[in-house]
């Protein structure tokens, strides 16, 4: 996990801190304006860019040596997104006949 | 290669090497903590045993005149809770898993060893606050806590026992964590994954389960204790909750954690069934990659439990489709297996005989897993007795055989002592007999719509007659069960000691002295061959001597 | 996927005393931690999930009503909360770049700016509360939420019982992540302390890297909270 | 013998059969697997016993084999699976033109409301020959309404409805059941279903008590005041109800729906939720006002209003009523 710190991180790590900062400023303004539907499409978008922003750059995702962290990654949401889609599909398509 | 010398009693091993209980309460050693694991579970498996007694006695009669329906009812819901929860999910895992894993892989413990007890100390503070429960007037919700029955209606101890489960389930989500963990880092040199026992294979998947399905029951039951504590409305629709939302987040987590139950059993399984044939299992690959799949697939189907329950017509169309997918892995599993036994050398010591045992009742409690999946009949026969025939079927007929044939397979390994081979097949074959006169019945009653969970069925006099042969099985049942806690016991005491590798099994728990030492191994194995080397072992052993028996 | 075959033996032969018996190499003692603490994380996620799927469901339920609830919320301090745990990430990876390069000094201010940030982001969590409380849109018997307006339909009013679910969530939610916080002040209370007793060296400081492993996370959950809870239908 | 021992349920819907077939599939398929399998494994294993001196013969496996016996159960799951499926929608679609019975499930009781005004209690006396469609809900937690000689099941939800139907064949008392479990008697909480001559049920039906349901609904209409706003020309604060039920409606929000009994009741415990285009949201909430059963009797009203013959509204027109509404909680299976 470490040791890829042959020239310093500081660089990436206080461009990532910017574009977090930047990426919340942005869902705020952008909820204050009426998009319809894409107000929440928009607030999930930026939220998941910053997820992976932390995810890839503070902790150290990209860096790390092996695809193994990133099966776990890969799979935990795999499964969450298994969770909300089929209960979803429930509610979804209860009311067709 | 293995030796068949037998130790010097005085020899150091895990058991002998501290003494007090001390010495076992803060160990970290993964062997110790297993028997711990061993000893609690006994005792709830006692405890459940003991109310499915209570419980077919009650359904002796058609009328509830042994206890009253309140009591009934706490009765199978705390037989469920802790058949489900405090034995059968941590059985095999936390015991054969725990003191097995790091000895197949070569490795001197579990990655976390400190987090090893903590999961037994959570295991035991959820278990005191079963018992506590159950002391102070039990639980009646059923194992399945629906709402808003359990939320705003029961007057019984929802709270606690939720709150039981919940601490349980982090012991089951640590030691899932663990198994993982060791099985990615700590191999042995050589030990690669497609040389891996199918027992560790198993673990593996049924870790997965464990690390990604618990947290949701837990955060359920949360939500559970939260709305009944505090009429959040979140799952009463008298506040705008929807009930079903409970039921898919129970089931999200409760389909596959039957898997955790069967997983295991079936890695057992396929240990003594290699083991017992000298054969390299059929379709090995097969084999470890239908683990997997079942531990992916049970994701995928757990609203076949709502069928009636006034979900979409659609999805209860999508989750019956996919209930299928689980059942063609299992469906790999029984055919490799019984393909290894062809043009095998087949001895039926004990473990092979609850092998044989496991494979039928697994078999057919699969099969009606099916009938129940598909719809139509599933209206029909949901909520009734079939329902319950099916479950015990695979959980008793399938991974309670497959826990007590490991017991037995392990067992020199574990006390390094011989448990009488005679009385051991004698407890096999009445645990076969008092299984089936127990349970089949149960199908019949089902189908004839015989609701479960009714303490009393006066105005159906015709069940009766299945009842009883029901009921009279389970006394069976109950002697099967005993025996082999005795002459284990007896076996401690004034069993032979046991070779250390008594079965001339393949695998590198066989390869340590029998009791293992604290550290396992003297020096790291490095593993230069496939698993299940039946042939290589045999061949060095012509003049091998068949200790047990 | 990792094979731990790779036993290479430490190359200068030094015993480190943190080193378990059971793990032959740092490397792997290291590797198992951090795997181990992403492993716990995956169980958090399902954790967090079954609430976010319990949301998601009433949301499409009670729009209105959960937009109406969500807007009586204040969105500038959650803002605030954001970027305050926003900067105590970048302060965590701070604080193990320091560990890394050797700077005690810098590590410990590190780890002492994060948990300020931490407890500043606690202490707004408690003023939001406070005034949920002095509104009554706590979920219980005091609870209140007459006549608030559904945004976008000015005549109609939320139903409170459905407004009430989304506040439990939020009480819920937000409460399970700061419980979460407080946890995870303890485990930086822990790491300063061998920090300050010099145990981190640029060869070793897992605990460091899986204590951070938690703290980020803890902040991905809040970025998903944030939009999620105060911004349903916030535009005028 | 058998009525003390019986080994197969009776046969009294017109479901029965169609389940009964699939059943006995199932057994004839898995009773062969289950021969297959274990003719196999005693044959292997008495065949192969341990014989000293002839080792075991090392298979490594079988690729076609493994396809084979993943690929052909796999088409058999299918077969059940569309088989299950077309029984279940069967099951699941009540015919048009059914009786209709009202169930309210409370603990421990069933109590069963007939469209003609007929109230009974724990017991439900239908006419052989004749699709009769339950709509039910509960007054406290989820119950089920069994019928085993029908092989039928439908859990009863409180908060909405849920729908149910049969068609009884064959004349008899037969058991009804509870099942799901409810509470401390939750075995308690059975009853029976008379299936009768239709001649015989007419008689019973003339015994009754009341009007039709659709009546008391009327009656409950007025006395709180809905017809205040609802009235049957166009000038109330509500829209007039006159045809409303089994059509669609626009919804203020853009949304179209249904009206199904679901759309009804929630119309009625929460107008919010669901706006009529054109109106404005003023109708006060019903919510803890009117009992489960007031609001079968609104709901039945409110349907009367567009039954054939009914009022201003096109007869006609209703008969294209489909089943189920879009939205939340608004399932008619
Ligand atoms: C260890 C436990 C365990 C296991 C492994 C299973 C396995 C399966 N279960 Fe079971 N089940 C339970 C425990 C288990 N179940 C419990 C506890 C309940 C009730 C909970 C409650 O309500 O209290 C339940 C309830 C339950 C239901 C809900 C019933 C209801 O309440 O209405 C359903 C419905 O689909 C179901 C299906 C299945 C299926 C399809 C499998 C499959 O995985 C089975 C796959 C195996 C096989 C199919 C056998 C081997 C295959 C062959 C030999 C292939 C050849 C066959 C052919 C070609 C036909 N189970
Ligand atoms: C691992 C899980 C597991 C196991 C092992 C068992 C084991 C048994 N179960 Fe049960 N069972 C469940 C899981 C399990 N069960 C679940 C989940 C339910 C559903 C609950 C619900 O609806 O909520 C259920 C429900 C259930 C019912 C239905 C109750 C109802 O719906 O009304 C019945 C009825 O026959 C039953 C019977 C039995 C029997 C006879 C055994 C036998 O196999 C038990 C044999 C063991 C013994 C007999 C113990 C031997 C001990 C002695 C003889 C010593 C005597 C005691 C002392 C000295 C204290 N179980
Ligand atoms: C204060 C006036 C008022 C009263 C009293 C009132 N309603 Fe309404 N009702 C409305 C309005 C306005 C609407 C349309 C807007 C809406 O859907 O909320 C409506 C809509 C409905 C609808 C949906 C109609 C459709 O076209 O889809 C039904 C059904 C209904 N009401 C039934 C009732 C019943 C039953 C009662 C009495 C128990 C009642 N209402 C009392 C004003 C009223
Ligand atoms: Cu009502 Cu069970
Ligand atoms: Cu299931």
């Amino acid at each position: 996990m470490s040791n890829h710190s042959k020239s310093s991180p500081l660089t990436s790590y206080f461009a990532v801190w910017g574009a977090l900062l930047l990426g919340t400023f942005l869902t705020y303004e952008a909820a204050l304006i009426d998009l319809g539907r894409f107000n929440a499409a928009v607030a999930l978008t930026i939220a998941t860019t910053k997820a992976l922003l932390v995810a890839l750059f503070f902790m150290h995702l990209k860096g790390a040596s092996e695809k193994l962290l990133k099966l776990v990654v890969a799979s935990t949401i795999f499964f969450l997104i298994l969770l909300l889609a089929l209960s979803m599909f429930d509610y979804g398509t209860r009311s067709f006949s | 290669m293995a030796t068949a010398t037998v130790p010097s009693v005085e020899r150091e091993n895990y058991l002998n090497k501290h003494y007090g209980v001390e010495s076992w309460l803060l160990t970290t050693d993964h062997k110790r903590i297993a028997l711990l694991y061993l000893i609690s579970i006994t005792f709830f498996f006692f405890i459940g045993g003991f109310f499915a007694l209570l419980i077919r006695l009650e359904l002796l009669t058609p009328a509830s005149d042994l206890v009253q329906a309140d009591t009934y009812n706490k009765l199978f819901t705390m037989h469920g809770q802790v058949m489900v929860f405090f034995f059968l999910i941590p059985s095999i895992p936390a015991v054969l898993g725990n003191f097995l894993i790091p000895l197949m892989i070569g490795a001197k413990d579990l990655a976390f060893p400190r987090v090893n007890l903590l999961s037994w100390y959570l295991y035991i503070i959820g278990g005191i606050m079963m018992v506590h429960c159950m002391l102070t007037g039990g639980v009646d919700t059923g194992w399945t806590f629906y709402t808003p029955f359990s939320t705003a209606f029961s007057n019984t101890k929802v709270i606690e026992a939720g709150l039981a489960i919940f601490v349980a389930g982090f012991s089951s989500i640590l030691t899932g964590l663990n198994f993982v963990v060791t099985i990615h880092r700590m191999r042995a040199p050589g030990l690669t994954w497609s040389r891996l026992p199918l027992f560790v294979w198993a673990h593996y998947a049924t870790s997965i389960i464990q690390i990604l399905g618990t947290p949701v029951v837990a955060i359920t039951l949360v939500l559970v204790v939260a709305e009944r504590s505090l009429h959040l409305g979140i799952f009463d629709p008298k506040l705008g909750g929807d009930p079903l939302l409970f039921q898919h987040l129970f089931w999200f987590y409760s389909h596959p954690a039957v898997y955790i139950m069967i997983l295991p059993s079936m890695g057992v399984v396929t240990e003594i069934i290699a083991c017992f044939s000298r054969k390299r299992i059929f379709g090995y690959s097969f084999v470890a990659l239908s683990s997997i799949a079942i531990a992916v697939f049970g994701f995928l189907v757990w609203a076949h439990h709502m069928f009636v329950a006034g979900i979409s017509v659609y999805a209860a169309l999508i989750f019956s489709l996919l209930s299928y997918s689980v059942a063609v892995p299992s469906a790999v599993k029984v055919f490799n297996w019984t393909a290894t036994l062809y043009k095998g050398s087949i001895r039926y010591d004990a473990p092979m005989l609850y092998a044989f045992g496991f494979l039928g009742l697994f078999t057919m409690g699969g099969l009606t897993g099916l009938f129940l999946a598909a719809l139509g009949v599933d209206v029909h026969v949901t909520d009734t007795y079939f329902v319950i025939a099916h479950f015990h079927y695979i959980m008793v007929g399938g991974a309670l055989m497959g826990y007590l044939g490991g017991m037995h397979f392990w067992w020199p390994k574990i006390s390094g002592k011989l448990y009488p081979e005679g009385w051991a097949r004698l407890a096999a074959l009445i645990v076969f007999i008092g299984f089936n006169l127990t349970f089949f019945p149960q199908f019949i009653l089902g189908y004839l719509g015989m609701p479960r969970r009714y303490a009393d069925y006066s105005h159906m006099p015709e069940f009766q007659i299945l009842n009883v042969f029901s009921t009279a099985g389970s006394t069976v049942l109950g002697v099967g069960y005993l025996l082999p806690m005795i002459y284990f016991l007896w076996s401690m005491r004034y069993g032979k000691p046991a070779p250390d590798n008594p079965w001339n099994a393949a695998g590198l728990e066989w390869k340590t002295p029998s009791p293992p030492t604290t550290y396992n191994f003297e020096e790291e194995p490095v593993v230069t061959w496939e698993a299940y080397n039946y042939d290589e072992i045999d061949k060095g052993h012509k003049e091998e001597v068949h200790v047990v028996g | 996927m990792s094979d731990s075959q790779a036993a290479v033996p430490h190359h200068d032969g030094l015993h480190n005393p943190a080193l378990l018996h059971h793990f032959a190499t740092e490397e792997q003692q290291r590797d198992s931690a951090s795997f181990g603490m992403w492993i716990f994380l995956a169980t958090e996620v399902m954790f967090f999930g079954g609430l976010f799927c319990a949301y998601l469901i009433y949301r499409r339920w009670y729009f209105g009503d959960f937009a109406a609830a969500s807007k009586s919320i204040n969105a500038a301090l959650g803002a605030t909360n954001t970027a305050v745990l926003i900067c105590s990430s970048l302060t965590v990876v701070l604080a193990i770049w320091a560990a890394q390069t050797a700077r005690r000094g810098l590590m410990i201010l590190m780890l002492v700016l994060t948990m300020l940030f931490g407890v500043a982001f606690l202490g707004i969590k408690g003023i939001e509360y406070k005034d949920k409380f002095e509104e009554h849109h706590v979920p219980g018997v005091s609870f209140s939420f007459d006549h608030q307006q559904i945004p976008g339909h000015p005549d109609q009013y939320a139903n409170p019982q459905h407004a009430q679910i989304f506040f439990a969530l939020y009480f819920i939610m937000t409460g399970l992540h700061a419980l979460h916080m407080v946890v995870g002040l303890g485990i930086f209370t822990w790491l300063l302390w061998m920090a300050w007793k010099g145990r981190f060296t640029p060869h070793y400081h897992t605990p460091l890297e899986i204590g951070g492993l938690y703290w980020h996370f803890v902040d991905i959950v809040w970025i998903y909270l944030f939009p999620l809870l105060y911004l349903i239908d916030r535009h005028p | 013998m058998f009525d003390n021992f019986p080994l197969w349920p009776q046969r009294a819907s017109s479901m029965a059969g169609n389940v009964d077939a699939l059943f006995i599939f199932l057994l004839i398929v898995s009773g062969l697997m289950t021969l297959l399998i274990f003719t196999a494994i005693i044959y292997f294993a008495a065949r192969y016993r341990y014989r000293k001196g002839v080792p075991a013969e090392q298979i490594e496996g079988s690729i076609p084999l493994e396809l084979s016996w993943s690929l052909i159960p796999l088409g058999v799951f299918m077969v059940i699976f569309a088989w299950g499926a077309v029984v279940y929608f069967k099951g699941r679609t009540p015919p048009r033109d059914s009786t209709e019975v009202y169930v309210v499930a409370k603990q421990w009781m069933w109590k069963l409301e007939h469209a003609e005004g007929q109230r009974e209690i724990n017991e439900l006396h239908v006419p052989v020959g004749r699709d009769v469609k339950l709509i039910m809900t509960s007054q406290d937690v989820i119950h089920s309404f069994f019928v085993p000689a029908f092989r039928m099941k439908q859990d009863v939800l409180p908060g909405r409805y849920t729908v149910a139907w049969f068609h009884a064949t064959k004349p008899g008392t037969y058991h009804l059941f509870c099942a799901e479990y409810c509470g401390t008697q939750h075995s308690g909480m059975i009853g029976s279903i008379v299936v009768m001559e239709p001649a015989q049920y007419e008689a019973w039906m003339s015994g009754g008590t009341g009007g039709p349901l659709s009546a008391t609904g009327e009656k409950i209409f007025a006395e709180l005041g809905c017809v205040t706003c609802h009235r049957s020309d166009t000038q109330g604060r509500g829209p007039n109800l006159q045809g409303v039920f089994g059509k669609p409606v626009q919804l203020e929000d853009g949304r179209m729906l249904t009206a199904d009994e679901n759309y009804v009741r929630e119309s009625i415990l929460d107008p919010g939720a669901k706006v009529v285009k054109g109106f404005k949201p003023v109708m006060p909430t019903f919510q803890g006002l009117v009992s489960e059963e007031q609001l079968n009797a609104l709901v039945a009203y409110v349907k009367s209003q567009s039954q054939p013959g009914a009022g201003v509204a096109k007869a006609n027109a209703a008969v294209t009523a489909p089943e189920g509404a879009p939205g939340k909680g608004n399932q008619v299976q």
